[in-house]
């Protein structure tokens, strides 16, 4: 037993014990412990296997830049793989399992793969696996596949909710450690909005770990302190468990908050995780400084760790990695951990110092090897001694820990994610943020102050100057005490030399220094090259360890400063995170709005099957007792229609009424058709096409009065139309005195079609509404019988006689529900969409299946409905160009099967007959096909070349997809009442 | 601006709400002017890297087209006026 | 045949059944109000924006340049509609709205927190004073939303979107036992 | 050095210290007979089928940042030939029929991995518009299945069939499609071009194109002047900007276009599914992490960054689809500036400079054309005559009135 918990120390709550699991084997912790430092405490350093070798790997930092430790929290549709053992909270009846491995994490048959590594360095698959061809898709790619990945997911719904949030602040602190905190103080007692924002459960950050005294007392306890005051202040949001990923325009920021990933049982009330977007007039990075590991022969066996991650597994958590641990250092901080550590009572078995001259202040006792250089580790799962190599001597040191520190990264990630690139400082050996402007500052060890002072004062100085700039008084406080501070200073080194074994750079995608190496020789040597050629830097902690040893190290292979090699992009995310915290509440049913009509509950009373129709639901049809399939319902709602009468919901069309003196004119110009002299009292068919000259909608115009208009478009397009319609006022003619306004949500309206719409109509409706009274196309006010005001037009969607009566929309379930009552005597019945879709058919009227962005109105047959004499209208000139009006374009006609039993579907090609299928012999498609329960067999619209001209050829409709043929005859597409008598009787 | 629109008419508001049509600068041609003409409105863009001029129209707020003024690099916005004031001014 | 015709509400099918007693947090559906949208006539969008802001009976909600919504708890539609007619003459259309929008009125300690996990506006009273409105979006959906108080709004919804709003609204208030009913 | 097995062996033994780069760090000569400009995926393809299949060695590709660089290196990696239109089908199925080759052509392993994508329908009128489209890809002779849903059901059972806003009806299926490693496609072009002789410069921005009495001479770059015969520009996402300096005003807008990968998971999603609710479509890497995108973020932009509400978007997206990916997490997102068309289909013709050709317009169907685009892109170079796949992907085709419009959506190019 190497690592274990330490007597006492930690801010761990002792008193509660909390058991969970770890591959099955039941262990307990703390309260206050992440899963990293219980499984410390249960010796259980070995955490997982790496992706590309399945080394056994241990744990190896304290926070989000982790690359070993990820396992699986959970199971079933609860499972969380690749989580990071060093972020997870503990709580009772956590399950965690490792990842990548089989059959065991200690027996992993992968690990074979390991001792081919001279054969499948960087790069190797470019270079292979070609021969023969067809092994790669059945053989070589499956198994690499099968080895790919890390943790397995279950995808099945998952049981948690998430949401999002706006949060709106005047600062916003990234940060919580002895940085952020001062900051946020600072701002929030000078009175702005402060957010402050931690990744940590516990804010206070190194504060927690830090053994420096402030003002007296320990670090944590003047962290509690200022966290209290924070809290107390309502202008103070705090947000711990809460990560911010990304830097967006204008400073809005995204954060993640882990609500409730710490808890076993989750509240239902609450979400599981909360995506928050922040609007922050300012921002400050007070994220810390990353320690870098170093580069050395073996530097990836288990318990070879951070130096710093040591010291805070012991200080923060009251664990240990080991009873003798050797610490690897260039700078200060290792010796600082050493300090630490052997305060602990754990054995420094030598601090190992690559410089060659420093003073930092080795514990009493403690052997200090300077100017010397780690090459190789002893173990096998475990490290057990490391050889260090100083004058071309090696020696054995004993030690079940290793500590590394390579010196300090600040964190400066969310800075550069907007395209500015880091800056290299020689002073800092290190990259630093570039300026970015006054929108988002850094301080703190992030902006290389290293000292606890120095982050405490430059926290308050940093929100001092944003207060002030943003026209806040901010309060002249006392600094807190720090007392006497070592030196953080330390000198880089890229990579241990002499390593005798693989020096791994990407812990996690097992990339070592000979990689680099090869992809310098094969001209990767560009830092992106390198990246994408080796995979440094690209897995689950997108580098935050690994990347900038490789810069040092393409640096040093290339001759140049790490400024000229530069670094790769930052991105968001900082950390990964969840679909469902970013997909928030909208998902299932909610994944988008539902709109209903006002006759919906109607529909539903009498029976309708639903569909989606954008975001509507519409009735489809409405099946009757006895009725087993679909088709049985259409077709008698159909015959019912042509034979007695039938409503249809058409409340989903979009409504828009115009007022103005040049509302007519406007008109007149959106619409390719004539209507500036539509006569008050009228309606008319109007198609309206985008300025390319395709048709872009259809409705109808009604004038309600001189300067009053009223126009319908399709259920689809009425939100494109509508800001059609705006676009064309606003911009292209603001001259033009014209107003509107949607009023597709204050009217249902209900169709009422076929030979006994009339007298059914006549009982509601005071007005007359004969032929004579309300000729077609006639449109206005009537009133019902008892008051109701209503509008009715006598438009036809069908061929049939046939009005359309909108009533405000409260009142469209009893006023269908009247006319159903009314209709009984004559068998009227409800009609869906599916009906009115063979209607239209059956009367050769196109729709959207038709119009699909690419139709002219020739091609429709509507050709005659384009005014020549409008000088202009939208659509105009372009129309005349020659591809728009080319006699060999397709042209709507209609279909018959020469064989009446056959049928035909929509999305068919069409070939002459006895021509090979081919692009070039494609002489069509069918836009839509249904049985026609008049006729007696199948009809169909298609858009076929030069149709017109075509009447009476027969034609193959080839539906190769279906393994579908028939022969059909090319037809004028009205089928029914030609001569429009029905409609207009 | 990717993240946030200030509406002349509504204040701050986030993108979302906002649908975006394209090339302000445009103007439309007279009925009467050339074939040439008429392809480079409908068809041809500037596309400039930097200061551009784009038609966003609130959907989500008061339905405004607004001219938005940005810079397709930086994302800075440095200006939203009304598009029907913008067209009035230049020239309709 | 004479007969009056029931007028129903667009969420009498969310709303079904006995009401619980209202909590802190708390949606009241509005079940019988006025509502016209004001369209200005082109250049007369600033003496209609006066004539507006001196009636008493109401107050016009900003919903686009020379346009407003009104509610009135006290007008039938009609009745509002002649108010507003006589109120602006030729200077403005008046299109009745008051079946075309459902209002919700909300209100309790929370209601910001409820608020901002749908609406993108800084409601801090100091940006959204109370008396302010505006058109937003709450999640996807397009709303009026008025503040009528401290800790008080009201959302004007396009009625056929008033059932997922409705639904949207209760899982943005889970967190604070949000309740609902239609209002007195 | 050619790639085989026994090359990989014999390097290994001697500590593979012997491998050579894979293309040369050229330096600019003072004259080409042909420069391209853009040192991404098509340039590349374009140069080294200039030099293999049309004889025209003395080439340049002049790289503005580091090869592949471009789009090239930052999109989903899919490729297919499921269009529609009479004007694309021949063109992507060319491609593909390309890439079932490319590892052999190239001696490089650009894991072409044919694991079928599918797009889903969610309405009749959608199943309709895909029966349209794929008897349309069977008139080319490219196999297409119609998947309903109880096959689909058993096919990708983690689909969302039970709860979605948009019921998930069923699917047209391209079983040849798929995906490809994309940086191995620069490379591997970069690859053979160089052992073709074409040189490959990279930090070398063309900063103006010199014209004299009408015809390209040459273009003056961050290297220096560089003279040619002919100029090619293949600078997708840049295109409106190098066509600026021969005075070309194109029919494209420059968007922005956001791609994600999750961490590594062991294989879970088996083909390339495409969503008919929105337009997020998602596959699994070789490596685990699941890549997928949507739409475009909607402004024009030349930032390579994208914005939170797109990618919130895509995520709902994504989770209507498939509710199992709610606890998968997102490890990064990136953007490429895509040209977007007018029409939404590419350009590769001509221009009204005699001895000046332009290959733009993208979208974001790039990769997919990859080695098509630089095919015939070469053969217009070559032969100065439009390949027969490529005749309808023309500059005038605006002014004649034949548009290549798949989405019927018009001159709108964020609609696209």
């Amino acid at each position: 037993m190497t690592a274990y918990r330490l007597t006492a120390g930690g801010l761990v709550d002792r008193s509660r014990a909390l058991s969970f699991s770890f591959d099955g084997r039941p262990l307990r912790g703390f309260a206050g412990d992440t899963l990293a430092s219980a499984l410390i405490a249960n010796d259980q350093l070995l955490a997982g296997r790496s992706f590309k070798y399945h080394r056994p790997r241990g744990i190896v930092s304290v926070g989000s830049s982790e690359p070993n430790a990820l396992v699986t929290i959970g199971s079933g549709a609860r499972s969380d793989p690749n989580t990071k053992a060093t972020v997870a909270e503990l709580y009772a009846g956590l399950t965690a399992r490792s990842q990548n491995r089989w059959p065991s994490l200690g027996f992993d048959i992968g690990a074979v793969s390991d001792l081919l590594s001279p054969f499948i360095g960087a790069g190797f698959y470019y270079k292979t696996f070609m021969w023969p061809a067809q092994l790669w898709e059945k053989l070589y790619e499956p198994l690499i596949r099968r080895a790919g990945g890390l943790g397995r997911v279950v995808l099945e719904r998952d049981p948690e909710s998430y949401e999002k949030s706006w949060a709106h602040c005047d600062l916003l602190v990234v940060g919580g450690g002895p940085t952020g905190l001062t900051a946020a103080l600072t701002a929030a007692r000078a009175g702005l909005r402060v957010i402050l924002a931690d990744e940590d459960f516990r804010l206070g950050g190194s504060l927690l770990s830090e053994t420096q005294a402030i003002d007296g007392a320990p670090a944590h306890v003047f962290a509690d302190r200022v966290v209290a005051e924070l809290q107390a202040l309502p202008n103070v949001t705090l947000l711990p468990r809460t990560t911010v990923f990304g830097w967006y325009d204008d400073n809005v920021f995204g954060a993640v908050e882990r609500v409730q990933k710490h808890v076993a049982e989750p509240l239902a009330k609450l979400p599981t995780e909360r995506v928050w977007r922040v609007v922050a007039r300012r921002a400050l990075l007070a994220t810390g400084a990353e320690e870098r590991p170093l580069v050395f022969g073996g530097n990836d066996r288990p318990g070879v760790m951070m130096a710093g991650a040591l010291r805070t597994y012991a200080n923060r958590y009251g664990v240990a990695a080991g009873r003798s641990v050797a610490i690897f250092t260039n700078g200060s901080a290792g010796y600082q951990a050493a300090r630490d550590l052997h305060a602990k009572g754990i054995t420094i078995a030598a601090i190992v110092d690559g410089r060659v001259a420093a003073e930092d202040a080795a514990p009493e006792g403690t052997r200090v090897i300077r100017s010397a250089s780690l090459i190789d580790t002893r173990g096998r799962r475990r490290v057990s001694g490391i050889v260090v190599e100083r004058s071309g001597f090696e020696e054995l040191v004993a030690c079940d820990a290793v500590g590394m520190s390579g010196g300090w990264s600040p964190v400066i990630h969310l800075a550069c994610q907007r395209g500015a690139k880091p800056v290299w400082s020689d002073t800092l050996s290190a990259f630093v943020a570039p300026d970015v402007g006054g929108g988002l500052r850094v301080a703190g060890s992030a902006n290389g102050v290293y000292t606890l002072s120095g982050c405490l004062g430059d926290g308050a100085a940093k929100a001092s100057a944003i207060a002030s700039e943003l026209g806040f008084k901010p309060t002249q406080d006392v600094m807190p005490e720090t007392g006497e501070e070592a030196d953080p200073s330390f000198t880089a080194l890229w990579y241990a030399p002499g390593a005798k074994s693989k020096a791994f750079v990407d812990f996690q995608n097992d990339v070592h220094t000979k990689d680099l190496g090869l992809a310098l020789r094969e001209g990767f040597g560009h830092v992106e090259h390198a990246k994408r050629y080796t995979t440094s830097g690209m897995a689950t902690d997108q580098g935050k360890l690994s990347n900038i040893n490789a810069v040092g190290i393409l640096a040093g292979m290339r001759g140049v400063s790490p400024a000229d090699v530069g670094t790769t992009t930052f991105r968001p995310f900082y950390t990964p995170v969840s679909f469902g915290a970013l997909a928030g509440t909208a998902r299932d049913k909610h994944a988008a709005p539902t709109r209903k009509s006002p006759l919906h509950e109607w529909a539903r009373k009498n029976g309708a099957a639903f569909v989606e129709a954008g975001p509507w639901y519409r009735s489809a049809w409405f099946p009757r007792a006895g009725e087993k399939t679909w088709r049985e319902s259409v077709d008698r709602e159909v015959l019912n229609v042509r034979a007695n009468v039938g409503i249809c919901d058409v409340s989903t069309l979009g409504k828009i009424e115009l007022f103005g003196p040049d509302a007519a004119e406007f008109l007149n110009r959106i619409y390719c058709n004539a209507l500036l002299k539509l006569p008050v009292g009228k309606a008319r068919y109007g198609l309206m096409l985008r300025e390319d000259g395709f048709v872009y909608d259809d409705g109808t115009v009604s004038r309600l009065a001189e300067e009053h208009f009223l126009v319908t478009t399709t259920t689809a397009m009425a939100g494109g139309v509508m800001s059609h319609m705006e676009y064309c006022s606003q911009v292209l003619w603001p001259e033009l005195k014209v107003r509107f306004c949607s009023v597709s949500d204050q009217w249902a309206q209900i169709a009422i079609a076929g030979p006994k719409a009339r007298s059914v109509l006549q009982q509601l409706i005071e007005n007359d509404i004969s032929d004579a009274g309300f000729p077609f196309l006639a449109a206005g006010t009537v009133t019902l019988k008892g008051g109701l005001k209503a509008r009715l037009f006598r438009i036809s969607f069908s061929g049939e006689l046939a009005f359309e009566l909108a009533v405000p929309a409260g009142f469209g379930i009893a006023v269908a529900d009247q006319l159903m009552d009314v209709g009984r005597a004559v068998d009227i019945c409800a009609y869906g969409v599916e009906a009115l879709n063979v209607l239209r058919l059956e009367k050769g009227l196109p729709t959207h299946a038709e119009f699909d962005g690419r139709v002219t109105p020739d091609d429709a047959g509507l050709g005659r409905m384009v005014s020549p004499h409008k000088t202009d209208f939208v659509g105009k000139h372009l129309s005349s160009r020659y591809g728009l009006t080319a006699a060999d374009r397709m042209q709507l006609v209609g279909l018959k099967p020469v064989d009446r039993e056959k049928d035909i579907r929509a999305g068919a090609h069409l070939l002459r007959e006895g021509m090979k299928p081919s692009t070039l012999n494609d002489q069509g498609w069918v836009s839509s096909a249904c049985f026609s329960p008049v006729l007696g067999h199948h009809i169909a619209f298609a858009f076929l070349k030069s149709g017109r001209e075509r009447y009476g050829e027969r034609i193959v409709v080839w539906d190769k997809l279906r393994d579908q043929e028939a022969v059909a005859e090319v037809c004028d597409p009205v089928f029914v009442d030609p001569e429009n008598a029905r409609m207009k009787a | 601006m990717a993240s946030l629109i200030t509406c002349p008419h509504c204040g701050v508001r986030p993108k979302e709400e906002f649908a975006i049509r394209g090339d302000a600068s445009l103007v439309r041609p007279a009925p009467t002017a050339s074939d040439e003409a008429w392809h480079d409105y409908v068809y041809v863009r500037a596309n400039p890297r930097g200061r551009t001029l784009e038609h966003w129209q609130h959907v989500g707020g008061c339905r405004r087209f607004l001219v938005v003024e940005r810079d397709t690099f930086t994302h800075e916005v440095h200006s939203v006026t009304d598009g029907a004031a913008f067209a009035r001014e230049n020239g309709k | 045949m004479i007969r009056d015709y029931y007028n129903r509400n667009a969420l009498d099918e969310k709303l079904r059944g006995a009401p619980r007693p209202p909590g802190a947090n708390h949606l009241a559906i509005g079940h019988r109000q006025a509502v016209s949208m004001v369209l200005a006539v082109a250049g007369e969008e600033d003496s209609v924006e006066k004539l507006l802001s001196s009636a008493t009976e109401f107050t016009g909600r900003f919903s686009a340049p020379g346009e407003w919504l009104v509610v009135s708890e006290n007008d039938t539609p009609e009745g509002l509609q002649r108010r507003l007619d006589a109120l602006c003459s030729d200077k403005a259309h008046i299109v009745d709205q008051s079946e075309a929008r459902v209002l919700f009125r909300i209100s309790g300690p929370s209601m910001r927190r409820i608020l901002a996990k749908g609406i993108g506006l800084d409601l801090d009273p100091n940006v959204f004073a109370t008396g302010a409105s505006a058109n937003a979006l709450c999640g996807h959906i397009a709303v009026n939303l008025a503040r009528t108080g401290e800790d008080a709004f009201e959302l004007l919804t396009p009625r056929s979107f008033a059932e997922s709003l409705f639904d949207n609204l209760m899982t943005m208030g889970r967190e604070y036992d949000l309740t609902a009913a239609f209002a007195a | 050095m050619r790639y085989s097995a026994f090359s990989i062996v014999k390097n290994a033994l001697s500590g593979n210290l012997k491998w050579k780069p894979q293309w040369r760090q050229a330096e600019p000569k003072s004259h080409y007979d042909v420069i391209i400009v853009g040192g991404g995926g098509h340039g590349l393809a374009t140069a080294y089928y200039l030099a293999k299949e049309f004889g025209v060695k003395n080439v340049a590709v002049l790289e503005k940042g580091y090869l592949g660089s471009g789009n090239v290196g930052r999109n989903t990696t899919i490729v297919r030939s499921n269009y529609m239109l009479p004007g694309n089908e021949p063109f992507y199925e060319f491609s593909m029929k390309l890439w079932e080759g490319l590892e052999r052509e190239l001696n490089y392993n650009v894991m072409l991995s044919q694991r079928g994508v599918i797009m889903l329908y969610h309405s009749d009128g959608q199943r309709d518009a895909y029966i349209r489209r794929g008897n349309a890809m069977w008139m080319e002779g490219v196999a297409a299945e119609l998947i309903e849903r109880d096959q689909l059901k058993k096919m990708i059972p983690f689909l969302n069939y039970d709860h979605a806003r948009y019921p998930i009806l069923g699917g047209l299926l391209q079983r040849r499609a798929g995906t490809a490693r994309h940086d191995a496609v620069a490379w591997g072009y970069a690859r053979g071009a160089d052992r073709h002789g074409v040189d490959i410069i990279e930090h070398c921005e063309v900063t103006a194109i010199r014209r004299e009495n009408g015809v390209v001479t040459g273009v003056d770059t961050t290297k220096g002047f560089i003279g040619c015969g002919k100029l090619a520009l293949a600078a997708a996402g840049n295109s409106s900007r190098v066509g600026e300096m021969a005075d070309l005003k194109l029919p494209i807008e420059s968007h922005v276009l956001q791609a994600f990968v999750t961490e590594g998971l062991k294989p879970c999603i088996d083909h390339v599914i495409v969503y008919g609710g929105g337009h997020f479509y998602i596959s699994q890497s070789d490596k685990g992490g699941l890549v997928f995108g949507a739409e475009i973020d909607g402004y024009t932009s030349y930032a390579q960054r994208g914005n939170l509400a797109t990618a919130e978007h895509v995520m709902e997206e994504g989770v209507a689809m498939i509710p199992g990916l709610s606890r998968v997490r997102v490890l990064r997102s990136w953007a490429g500036v895509m040209d977007m068309s007018m029409d939404g289909s590419p350009i590769i013709d001509r221009t009204p400079i005699d001895n000046l050709y332009l290959n733009c317009g993208w979208c974001y169907g790039g990769f997919k054309a990859t080695p098509a685009s630089g095919y015939c892109f070469a053969h217009l170079i070559a032969k100065n005559d439009t390949h027969p796949v490529a005749r309808f992907l023309r500059l005038d085709r605006f002014a004649r009135g034949y548009v290549v419009d798949e989405a019927g959506a018009g001159p709108q190019p964020n609609l696209h």
